[in-house]
Protein backbone atom coordinates (compact mmCIF):
# COMPACT_ATOMS: atom_id res chain seq x y z
CA UNK A 1 0.00 0.00 0.00
CA UNK A 2 2.61 2.79 0.01
CA UNK A 3 2.28 3.45 -3.86
CA UNK A 4 -0.99 4.70 -2.80
CA UNK A 5 -1.04 8.48 -0.74
CA UNK A 6 -4.02 9.18 0.40
CA UNK A 7 -5.37 12.37 2.49
CA UNK A 8 -7.85 15.35 3.79
CA UNK A 9 -5.88 18.25 4.26
CA UNK A 10 -6.97 20.64 6.46
CA UNK A 11 -6.26 24.10 4.98
CA UNK A 12 -6.25 25.85 8.05
CA UNK A 13 -3.08 23.69 9.22
CA UNK A 14 -1.44 23.54 5.63
CA UNK A 15 -2.51 23.63 1.66
CA UNK A 16 -2.14 21.14 -0.26
CA UNK A 17 1.33 20.83 -1.96
CA UNK A 18 1.66 19.90 -5.68
CA UNK A 19 5.71 19.48 -5.37
CA UNK A 20 4.44 16.77 -2.77
CA UNK A 21 1.83 14.98 -4.73
CA UNK A 22 5.31 14.93 -7.96
CA UNK A 23 7.41 13.76 -5.32
CA UNK A 24 5.84 10.72 -4.18
CA UNK A 25 4.73 8.98 -7.57
CA UNK A 26 8.03 9.61 -8.92
CA UNK A 27 9.94 6.84 -8.84
CA UNK A 28 12.63 5.14 -11.54
CA UNK A 29 10.41 2.47 -13.15
CA UNK A 30 8.27 5.42 -14.59
CA UNK A 31 8.61 7.52 -17.81
CA UNK A 32 5.23 9.31 -17.37
CA UNK A 33 3.67 11.33 -14.62
CA UNK A 34 0.19 12.96 -14.75
CA UNK A 35 -1.33 15.53 -11.93
CA UNK A 36 -4.61 17.16 -12.06
CA UNK A 37 -5.22 20.04 -9.93
CA UNK A 38 -8.79 21.44 -8.80
CA UNK A 39 -8.68 24.98 -7.71
CA UNK A 40 -11.41 27.66 -6.71
CA UNK A 41 -12.37 29.56 -9.78
CA UNK A 42 -13.82 32.91 -10.00
CA UNK A 43 -16.90 32.51 -11.90
CA UNK A 44 -19.58 29.13 -11.37
CA UNK A 45 -22.73 28.76 -13.57
CA UNK A 46 -22.67 32.86 -13.74
CA UNK A 47 -22.04 34.12 -10.83
CA UNK A 48 -18.70 35.44 -8.99
CA UNK A 49 -17.49 32.97 -6.15
CA UNK A 50 -15.07 34.54 -3.44
CA UNK A 51 -14.52 31.01 -2.07
CA UNK A 52 -15.34 27.68 -1.51
CA UNK A 53 -16.30 25.91 2.13
CA UNK A 54 -15.52 21.63 1.73
CA UNK A 55 -17.45 19.75 4.61
CA UNK A 56 -16.20 15.98 3.97
CA UNK A 57 -17.27 12.87 6.01
CA UNK A 58 -13.64 12.02 6.70
CA UNK A 59 -13.28 8.70 7.53
CA UNK A 60 -15.83 7.27 4.76
CA UNK A 61 -13.69 9.75 2.00
CA UNK A 62 -10.48 8.51 3.06
CA UNK A 63 -12.03 4.93 2.43
CA UNK A 64 -13.02 6.12 -1.10
CA UNK A 65 -10.18 7.54 -1.57
CA UNK A 66 -8.10 4.08 -1.07
CA UNK A 67 -11.04 1.87 -3.34
CA UNK A 68 -10.66 4.20 -5.97
CA UNK A 69 -6.86 4.05 -5.98
CA UNK A 70 -7.11 0.08 -5.92
CA UNK A 71 -9.64 0.21 -9.29
CA UNK A 72 -7.18 2.32 -10.79
CA UNK A 73 -4.63 -0.39 -10.16
CA UNK A 74 -6.80 -3.31 -11.01
CA UNK A 75 -8.27 -1.67 -14.31
CA UNK A 76 -4.93 -0.03 -15.55
CA UNK A 77 -3.36 -2.93 -14.41
CA UNK A 78 0.54 -1.40 -14.38
CA UNK A 79 3.18 -0.75 -11.84
CA UNK A 80 2.00 2.43 -10.51
CA UNK A 81 1.99 4.99 -7.94
CA UNK A 82 -1.56 6.76 -7.02
CA UNK A 83 -1.86 10.47 -4.77
CA UNK A 84 -5.10 11.19 -4.12
CA UNK A 85 -5.90 14.47 -1.53
CA UNK A 86 -8.75 16.47 -1.04
CA UNK A 87 -8.84 20.55 1.22
CA UNK A 88 -11.21 20.47 4.20
CA UNK A 89 -12.28 24.04 5.30
CA UNK A 90 -12.69 26.77 3.66
CA UNK A 91 -10.67 27.99 0.13
CA UNK A 92 -10.34 31.46 -1.35
CA UNK A 93 -10.10 31.93 -4.92
CA UNK A 94 -7.27 30.31 -6.64
CA UNK A 95 -6.34 28.46 -3.96
CA UNK A 96 -5.83 24.36 -4.62
CA UNK A 97 -9.57 21.51 -3.48
CA UNK A 98 -8.03 18.73 -4.99
CA UNK A 99 -4.81 16.88 -6.05
CA UNK A 100 -4.47 13.72 -8.04
CA UNK A 101 -1.24 12.50 -9.47
CA UNK A 102 -0.13 9.23 -11.07
CA UNK A 103 3.03 7.44 -12.13
CA UNK A 104 3.36 4.94 -14.45
CA UNK A 105 5.95 3.56 -16.94
CA UNK A 106 4.01 5.04 -20.45
CA UNK A 107 2.08 8.15 -20.70
CA UNK A 108 -1.27 7.04 -21.50
CA UNK A 109 -1.21 4.99 -18.09
CA UNK A 110 -0.90 7.94 -16.06
CA UNK A 111 -3.49 9.87 -18.22
CA UNK A 112 -6.13 7.06 -17.71
CA UNK A 113 -4.95 6.57 -14.19
CA UNK A 114 -5.49 10.54 -13.28
CA UNK A 115 -8.67 10.84 -15.03
CA UNK A 116 -10.26 7.91 -13.56
CA UNK A 117 -9.03 9.05 -10.41
CA UNK A 118 -10.50 12.64 -10.17
CA UNK A 119 -13.74 11.36 -11.60
CA UNK A 120 -14.33 8.86 -9.15
CA UNK A 121 -13.28 11.37 -6.37
CA UNK A 122 -16.60 13.98 -8.05
CA UNK A 123 -18.75 11.13 -8.19
CA UNK A 124 -18.11 9.04 -5.07
CA UNK A 125 -16.20 10.57 -2.55
CA UNK A 126 -18.09 12.29 0.63
CA UNK A 127 -17.35 15.67 -0.19
CA UNK A 128 -19.62 18.66 -0.35
CA UNK A 129 -18.88 22.02 -1.77
CA UNK A 130 -20.39 25.61 -0.51
CA UNK A 131 -19.68 28.04 -2.79
CA UNK A 132 -19.80 31.63 -1.03
CA UNK A 133 -20.40 34.62 -3.55
CA UNK A 134 -19.28 38.45 -3.98
CA UNK A 135 -22.91 39.39 -2.90
CA UNK A 136 -22.63 37.84 0.49
CA UNK A 137 -25.00 34.98 -0.68
CA UNK A 138 -23.88 31.31 -0.46
CA UNK A 139 -25.18 27.96 -1.92
CA UNK A 140 -24.42 24.09 -1.52
CA UNK A 141 -23.62 22.54 -5.13
CA UNK A 142 -26.21 20.43 -6.82
CA UNK A 143 -24.66 17.40 -6.35
CA UNK A 144 -23.89 13.37 -7.17
CA UNK A 145 -26.26 10.99 -5.31
CA UNK A 146 -24.72 8.33 -3.47
CA UNK A 147 -28.05 6.59 -2.98
CA UNK A 148 -28.02 3.51 -5.63
CA UNK A 149 -31.92 3.81 -5.58
CA UNK A 150 -31.91 7.18 -6.39
CA UNK A 151 -29.01 6.88 -9.47
CA UNK A 152 -31.24 4.23 -11.06
CA UNK A 153 -33.64 7.02 -11.59
CA UNK A 154 -31.36 9.73 -12.99
CA UNK A 155 -29.73 6.90 -14.92
CA UNK A 156 -33.27 6.04 -16.62
CA UNK A 157 -33.63 9.58 -16.84
CA UNK A 158 -30.92 10.30 -19.15
CA UNK A 159 -31.94 7.62 -21.44
CA UNK A 160 -28.84 5.93 -21.25
CA UNK A 161 -27.31 8.74 -22.89
CA UNK A 162 -23.97 8.39 -20.87
CA UNK A 163 -23.92 6.36 -17.51
CA UNK A 164 -23.81 9.72 -15.90
CA UNK A 165 -25.70 12.73 -17.21
CA UNK A 166 -28.18 14.47 -15.16
CA UNK A 167 -28.48 18.31 -15.47
CA UNK A 168 -25.75 19.61 -13.38
CA UNK A 169 -22.50 20.74 -14.03
CA UNK A 170 -19.39 18.60 -12.07
CA UNK B 1 -33.21 2.24 20.22
CA UNK B 2 -31.81 5.84 19.74
CA UNK B 3 -29.62 6.45 16.57
CA UNK B 4 -27.57 9.65 16.02
CA UNK B 5 -27.55 10.79 12.52
CA UNK B 6 -25.09 13.09 11.48
CA UNK B 7 -25.64 15.50 8.90
CA UNK B 8 -23.01 16.80 5.74
CA UNK B 9 -23.33 19.06 3.23
CA UNK B 10 -26.89 20.81 2.40
CA UNK B 11 -28.29 18.77 5.23
CA UNK B 12 -26.21 20.55 7.78
CA UNK B 13 -28.69 23.14 7.80
CA UNK B 14 -31.36 20.72 9.05
CA UNK B 15 -29.99 21.02 12.60
CA UNK B 16 -27.21 23.78 14.26
CA UNK B 17 -26.12 20.81 16.44
CA UNK B 18 -24.48 18.95 13.33
CA UNK B 19 -27.02 15.56 14.29
CA UNK B 20 -30.28 15.01 14.51
CA UNK B 21 -31.14 12.23 17.47
CA UNK B 22 -34.33 9.86 16.65
CA UNK B 23 -35.97 6.94 18.71
CA UNK B 24 -36.32 4.44 16.30
CA UNK B 25 -37.83 0.69 16.38
CA UNK B 26 -35.18 -2.47 16.55
CA UNK B 27 -34.57 -3.67 14.51
CA UNK B 28 -34.43 -0.98 11.96
CA UNK B 29 -33.66 -0.71 8.38
CA UNK B 30 -32.16 2.25 6.85
CA UNK B 31 -35.13 2.15 4.26
CA UNK B 32 -37.28 2.81 7.99
CA UNK B 33 -35.21 5.12 9.22
CA UNK B 34 -35.19 7.56 5.92
CA UNK B 35 -39.08 7.32 6.52
CA UNK B 36 -38.89 8.48 10.11
CA UNK B 37 -36.12 10.87 9.31
CA UNK B 38 -38.32 12.80 6.66
CA UNK B 39 -41.27 12.89 9.09
CA UNK B 40 -39.52 14.32 11.52
CA UNK B 41 -37.56 16.93 9.52
CA UNK B 42 -41.37 17.97 8.02
CA UNK B 43 -42.12 19.04 11.81
CA UNK B 44 -38.66 20.30 13.10
CA UNK B 45 -36.93 21.41 9.79
CA UNK B 46 -39.02 22.27 7.12
CA UNK B 47 -37.08 24.44 4.80
CA UNK B 48 -35.31 21.03 3.96
CA UNK B 49 -36.17 19.67 0.81
CA UNK B 50 -38.02 16.01 0.81
CA UNK B 51 -36.23 15.30 -2.42
CA UNK B 52 -33.28 15.96 -0.99
CA UNK B 53 -33.35 13.36 2.14
CA UNK B 54 -34.71 10.91 -0.92
CA UNK B 55 -31.83 11.66 -3.27
CA UNK B 56 -28.92 11.20 0.06
CA UNK B 57 -27.33 8.01 1.06
CA UNK B 58 -26.97 6.44 4.87
CA UNK B 59 -23.51 5.29 5.49
CA UNK B 60 -21.38 3.91 8.47
CA UNK B 61 -17.50 5.24 8.55
CA UNK B 62 -16.66 2.11 6.31
CA UNK B 63 -19.47 1.67 3.55
CA UNK B 64 -22.75 3.31 1.96
CA UNK B 65 -25.69 1.41 3.52
CA UNK B 66 -28.53 0.57 1.24
CA UNK B 67 -32.70 0.78 1.92
CA UNK B 68 -32.68 -3.23 3.03
CA UNK B 69 -29.99 -2.82 5.25
CA UNK B 70 -30.52 -2.76 9.08
CA UNK B 71 -28.86 0.06 11.45
CA UNK B 72 -25.46 -0.34 12.69
CA UNK B 73 -25.81 -1.31 16.49
CA UNK B 74 -23.90 1.47 18.11
CA UNK B 75 -26.16 3.27 16.95
CA UNK B 76 -24.10 6.23 14.91
CA UNK B 77 -25.09 7.07 11.04
CA UNK B 78 -24.28 10.10 8.49
CA UNK B 79 -26.20 11.01 6.27
CA UNK B 80 -24.70 12.15 2.83
CA UNK B 81 -26.94 14.56 0.49
CA UNK B 82 -25.36 14.66 -3.11
CA UNK B 83 -21.86 14.82 -3.28
CA UNK B 84 -19.98 17.52 -5.45
CA UNK B 85 -16.30 17.07 -4.52
CA UNK B 86 -13.37 18.19 -6.45
CA UNK C 1 -0.07 34.87 -26.69
CA UNK C 2 1.07 35.78 -23.30
CA UNK C 3 -1.51 32.52 -22.29
CA UNK C 4 0.96 30.16 -24.25
CA UNK C 5 4.37 29.76 -23.08
CA UNK C 6 7.30 27.53 -25.02
CA UNK C 7 10.40 26.83 -24.23
CA UNK C 8 13.79 25.05 -24.91
CA UNK C 9 15.61 24.62 -21.79
CA UNK C 10 19.25 23.90 -21.59
CA UNK C 11 19.64 21.72 -19.19
CA UNK C 12 22.99 22.34 -18.12
CA UNK C 13 21.64 25.86 -16.94
CA UNK C 14 18.82 24.80 -15.15
CA UNK C 15 16.40 21.83 -14.83
CA UNK C 16 12.65 21.71 -16.11
CA UNK C 17 10.49 23.51 -13.07
CA UNK C 18 7.15 21.90 -12.26
CA UNK C 19 6.17 24.82 -9.87
CA UNK C 20 6.96 27.08 -12.71
CA UNK C 21 4.35 25.72 -15.26
CA UNK C 22 1.66 25.46 -12.61
CA UNK C 23 1.88 29.27 -11.70
CA UNK C 24 2.11 29.37 -15.09
CA UNK C 25 -0.85 28.18 -16.04
CA UNK C 26 -2.86 29.05 -12.78
CA UNK C 27 -6.03 31.88 -13.26
CA UNK C 28 -8.44 33.34 -11.43
CA UNK C 29 -10.86 31.92 -14.18
CA UNK C 30 -9.50 28.27 -14.47
CA UNK C 31 -11.08 25.46 -11.78
CA UNK C 32 -8.96 23.33 -13.65
CA UNK C 33 -4.82 22.19 -14.12
CA UNK C 34 -3.42 19.03 -15.68
CA UNK C 35 0.46 18.74 -16.05
CA UNK C 36 2.01 16.04 -17.87
CA UNK C 37 5.79 15.31 -16.78
CA UNK C 38 8.13 12.91 -18.67
CA UNK C 39 10.67 11.56 -16.34
CA UNK C 40 14.02 9.14 -17.87
CA UNK C 41 12.92 6.01 -16.45
CA UNK C 42 15.34 3.03 -16.12
CA UNK C 43 13.81 0.56 -18.65
CA UNK C 44 13.29 0.41 -22.17
CA UNK C 45 12.65 -2.52 -24.32
CA UNK C 46 14.18 -4.36 -22.06
CA UNK C 47 17.24 -2.86 -21.79
CA UNK C 48 19.04 -0.80 -18.35
CA UNK C 49 19.03 3.13 -19.35
CA UNK C 50 21.43 5.28 -17.79
CA UNK C 51 20.43 8.44 -19.06
CA UNK C 52 19.23 10.03 -22.34
CA UNK C 53 20.66 12.68 -24.45
CA UNK C 54 18.26 14.87 -26.22
CA UNK C 55 18.71 16.73 -29.70
CA UNK C 56 16.98 19.39 -30.76
CA UNK C 57 16.53 21.87 -33.99
CA UNK C 58 15.20 24.72 -31.98
CA UNK C 59 14.00 27.68 -33.64
CA UNK C 60 11.44 24.73 -35.21
CA UNK C 61 10.96 23.05 -32.21
CA UNK C 62 9.61 26.59 -30.82
CA UNK C 63 7.57 26.75 -33.64
CA UNK C 64 5.73 23.66 -33.74
CA UNK C 65 5.41 23.96 -29.85
CA UNK C 66 3.50 27.36 -30.58
CA UNK C 67 1.32 25.92 -33.63
CA UNK C 68 0.52 23.26 -31.05
CA UNK C 69 -0.69 25.51 -28.46
CA UNK C 70 -2.42 27.00 -31.71
CA UNK C 71 -4.00 24.32 -32.58
CA UNK C 72 -5.19 23.54 -28.57
CA UNK C 73 -6.88 26.35 -28.59
CA UNK C 74 -8.84 26.22 -31.74
CA UNK C 75 -10.08 22.28 -31.37
CA UNK C 76 -10.75 22.97 -27.29
CA UNK C 77 -12.30 26.73 -27.77
CA UNK C 78 -12.26 27.67 -24.31
CA UNK C 79 -9.74 29.81 -22.35
CA UNK C 80 -7.23 28.35 -21.85
CA UNK C 81 -3.35 29.03 -20.89
CA UNK C 82 -0.77 26.17 -21.89
CA UNK C 83 3.05 25.57 -21.40
CA UNK C 84 5.21 23.71 -23.47
CA UNK C 85 8.44 22.98 -22.29
CA UNK C 86 11.21 20.20 -23.29
CA UNK C 87 14.82 19.13 -22.07
CA UNK C 88 18.08 19.74 -24.40
CA UNK C 89 21.05 17.95 -23.22
CA UNK C 90 21.89 15.07 -21.31
CA UNK C 91 19.68 13.61 -18.66
CA UNK C 92 19.83 11.49 -15.80
CA UNK C 93 17.83 8.35 -14.80
CA UNK C 94 14.87 10.48 -12.86
CA UNK C 95 15.00 14.00 -14.53
CA UNK C 96 12.64 15.52 -16.41
CA UNK C 97 12.68 15.56 -20.34
CA UNK C 98 9.45 17.25 -21.34
CA UNK C 99 6.60 19.45 -19.39
CA UNK C 100 3.48 20.33 -20.50
CA UNK C 101 0.55 21.92 -18.72
CA UNK C 102 -3.03 22.97 -19.51
CA UNK C 103 -5.21 25.37 -17.30
CA UNK C 104 -9.19 25.93 -18.49
CA UNK C 105 -12.27 26.45 -16.75
CA UNK C 106 -13.16 22.69 -16.56
CA UNK C 107 -11.16 19.78 -15.87
CA UNK C 108 -12.25 17.51 -19.01
CA UNK C 109 -10.52 20.95 -21.14
CA UNK C 110 -7.33 20.94 -19.32
CA UNK C 111 -7.16 16.47 -19.63
CA UNK C 112 -7.55 17.13 -23.52
CA UNK C 113 -5.12 20.08 -24.15
CA UNK C 114 -2.53 18.78 -22.02
CA UNK C 115 -3.08 15.04 -23.80
CA UNK C 116 -3.20 16.87 -27.26
CA UNK C 117 0.28 18.95 -26.67
CA UNK C 118 1.88 16.10 -25.39
CA UNK C 119 1.00 13.64 -28.53
CA UNK C 120 1.76 16.14 -30.70
CA UNK C 121 5.26 17.35 -29.38
CA UNK C 122 5.88 13.54 -29.22
CA UNK C 123 5.15 13.28 -32.84
CA UNK C 124 5.66 16.32 -34.59
CA UNK C 125 8.43 18.47 -33.04
CA UNK C 126 11.85 17.87 -34.15
CA UNK C 127 13.58 16.37 -31.16
CA UNK C 128 15.49 12.76 -30.95
CA UNK C 129 16.60 11.15 -27.90
CA UNK C 130 19.25 8.83 -27.66
CA UNK C 131 19.67 6.18 -24.79
CA UNK C 132 22.62 5.34 -22.54
CA UNK C 133 22.70 2.24 -21.60
CA UNK C 134 24.47 0.74 -18.31
CA UNK C 135 26.58 -1.59 -21.07
CA UNK C 136 27.89 1.67 -22.16
CA UNK C 137 26.40 1.18 -25.52
CA UNK C 138 23.59 4.09 -27.15
CA UNK C 139 21.26 4.29 -29.20
CA UNK C 140 18.99 6.78 -31.16
CA UNK C 141 15.26 5.84 -30.50
CA UNK C 142 13.37 4.79 -33.70
CA UNK C 143 11.01 7.65 -34.21
CA UNK C 144 8.16 8.91 -36.46
CA UNK C 145 8.96 10.09 -39.85
CA UNK C 146 7.74 13.63 -40.31
CA UNK C 147 8.21 13.34 -43.82
CA UNK C 148 4.49 13.16 -45.39
CA UNK C 149 5.41 11.05 -48.22
CA UNK C 150 6.35 8.33 -45.72
CA UNK C 151 3.96 8.95 -43.16
CA UNK C 152 1.68 8.28 -46.10
CA UNK C 153 3.27 4.72 -46.30
CA UNK C 154 3.02 4.40 -42.66
CA UNK C 155 -0.36 4.85 -42.56
CA UNK C 156 -0.90 2.34 -45.44
CA UNK C 157 0.71 -0.32 -44.01
CA UNK C 158 -0.88 0.36 -40.72
CA UNK C 159 -4.62 -0.89 -42.56
CA UNK C 160 -5.92 2.22 -41.30
CA UNK C 161 -5.65 0.72 -37.76
CA UNK C 162 -5.02 4.03 -36.64
CA UNK C 163 -3.57 6.66 -37.62
CA UNK C 164 -0.33 6.61 -36.14
CA UNK C 165 0.20 3.05 -35.70
CA UNK C 166 3.79 1.97 -36.67
CA UNK C 167 5.82 -0.45 -34.60
CA UNK C 168 7.79 1.35 -31.93
CA UNK C 169 6.62 2.14 -28.76
CA UNK C 170 6.10 6.27 -28.20
CA UNK D 1 25.33 26.76 -56.01
CA UNK D 2 26.80 24.86 -52.40
CA UNK D 3 24.02 23.92 -50.06
CA UNK D 4 25.16 23.25 -46.04
CA UNK D 5 22.47 20.67 -44.17
CA UNK D 6 22.43 20.57 -41.00
CA UNK D 7 22.70 17.43 -39.60
CA UNK D 8 20.23 15.66 -36.32
CA UNK D 9 19.84 12.84 -34.37
CA UNK D 10 20.95 9.59 -35.70
CA UNK D 11 21.66 11.67 -39.12
CA UNK D 12 24.92 13.29 -36.86
CA UNK D 13 26.98 9.90 -37.25
CA UNK D 14 27.16 10.97 -40.63
CA UNK D 15 29.70 13.52 -40.23
CA UNK D 16 31.15 14.64 -37.14
CA UNK D 17 30.87 18.23 -38.26
CA UNK D 18 27.09 18.34 -37.57
CA UNK D 19 26.71 19.22 -41.23
CA UNK D 20 27.44 18.26 -44.89
CA UNK D 21 27.90 20.89 -47.25
CA UNK D 22 27.03 19.67 -51.38
CA UNK D 23 27.03 21.43 -54.78
CA UNK D 24 23.71 21.61 -56.10
CA UNK D 25 22.38 22.03 -59.23
CA UNK D 26 20.25 25.88 -59.27
CA UNK D 27 17.10 25.94 -59.08
CA UNK D 28 17.31 22.59 -56.55
CA UNK D 29 13.98 20.97 -55.48
CA UNK D 30 14.22 19.17 -51.93
CA UNK D 31 13.16 15.95 -54.18
CA UNK D 32 16.49 16.49 -55.89
CA UNK D 33 18.48 17.52 -52.49
CA UNK D 34 17.55 14.01 -51.14
CA UNK D 35 18.87 12.18 -54.06
CA UNK D 36 22.22 14.37 -54.05
CA UNK D 37 22.29 13.62 -50.02
CA UNK D 38 21.60 9.89 -50.93
CA UNK D 39 24.60 9.42 -53.43
CA UNK D 40 26.65 11.66 -51.08
CA UNK D 41 26.01 9.31 -48.37
CA UNK D 42 26.69 6.23 -50.15
CA UNK D 43 30.14 7.02 -50.61
CA UNK D 44 30.88 9.05 -47.30
CA UNK D 45 29.22 7.76 -44.85
CA UNK D 46 28.32 4.09 -45.60
CA UNK D 47 27.11 3.33 -42.48
CA UNK D 48 24.33 5.45 -42.61
CA UNK D 49 21.02 3.75 -43.84
CA UNK D 50 19.39 4.35 -47.19
CA UNK D 51 15.79 4.08 -45.54
CA UNK D 52 16.91 6.78 -42.82
CA UNK D 53 17.77 9.41 -45.29
CA UNK D 54 14.05 8.21 -46.90
CA UNK D 55 12.33 8.51 -43.76
CA UNK D 56 13.91 11.73 -43.10
CA UNK D 57 12.46 15.29 -44.26
CA UNK D 58 14.17 18.84 -44.45
CA UNK D 59 13.29 21.62 -43.00
CA UNK D 60 14.00 25.47 -42.64
CA UNK D 61 14.04 27.12 -39.31
CA UNK D 62 10.09 27.84 -39.74
CA UNK D 63 8.78 24.94 -41.51
CA UNK D 64 9.37 21.53 -43.35
CA UNK D 65 9.86 21.45 -46.58
CA UNK D 66 8.60 18.35 -48.92
CA UNK D 67 10.06 16.90 -52.16
CA UNK D 68 8.49 19.50 -54.31
CA UNK D 69 9.56 22.76 -52.47
CA UNK D 70 12.69 24.32 -54.26
CA UNK D 71 15.57 24.97 -51.46
CA UNK D 72 16.01 27.79 -49.79
CA UNK D 73 17.96 30.75 -51.33
CA UNK D 74 20.63 31.12 -47.87
CA UNK D 75 21.46 27.25 -49.16
CA UNK D 76 21.12 26.14 -45.66
CA UNK D 77 19.09 23.56 -44.41
CA UNK D 78 17.95 20.51 -41.67
CA UNK D 79 17.44 17.01 -42.64
CA UNK D 80 15.25 16.03 -39.85
CA UNK D 81 15.29 12.27 -39.10
CA UNK D 82 11.92 10.45 -37.78
CA UNK D 83 11.55 12.53 -34.36
CA UNK D 84 11.19 10.86 -30.74
CA UNK D 85 11.12 13.40 -28.37
CA UNK D 86 9.32 13.29 -24.73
Amino acid sequence: MSDLYTAVVDIRETPLDPAAALAFVSDPRFGGINMFIGKVREHNLGRIVTGISYDLFVPLALRTFEEICERARKEIDVPMKLYIAHAKGSLRLGEIAVIVAAGTPHRDEAFRASRLAIEAVKHEAPIWKQEHYVDGDSAWSEGCSLCEEHRETERAAAHGRTAHAHGHEH
Amino acid sequence: MKVRINLFGALRDADASGYIELEVPEPCTIGELRELLRDHLRTYAPHISVGLVQRSAFASNDEILHNHRLLPEHGQIAILPPVSGG
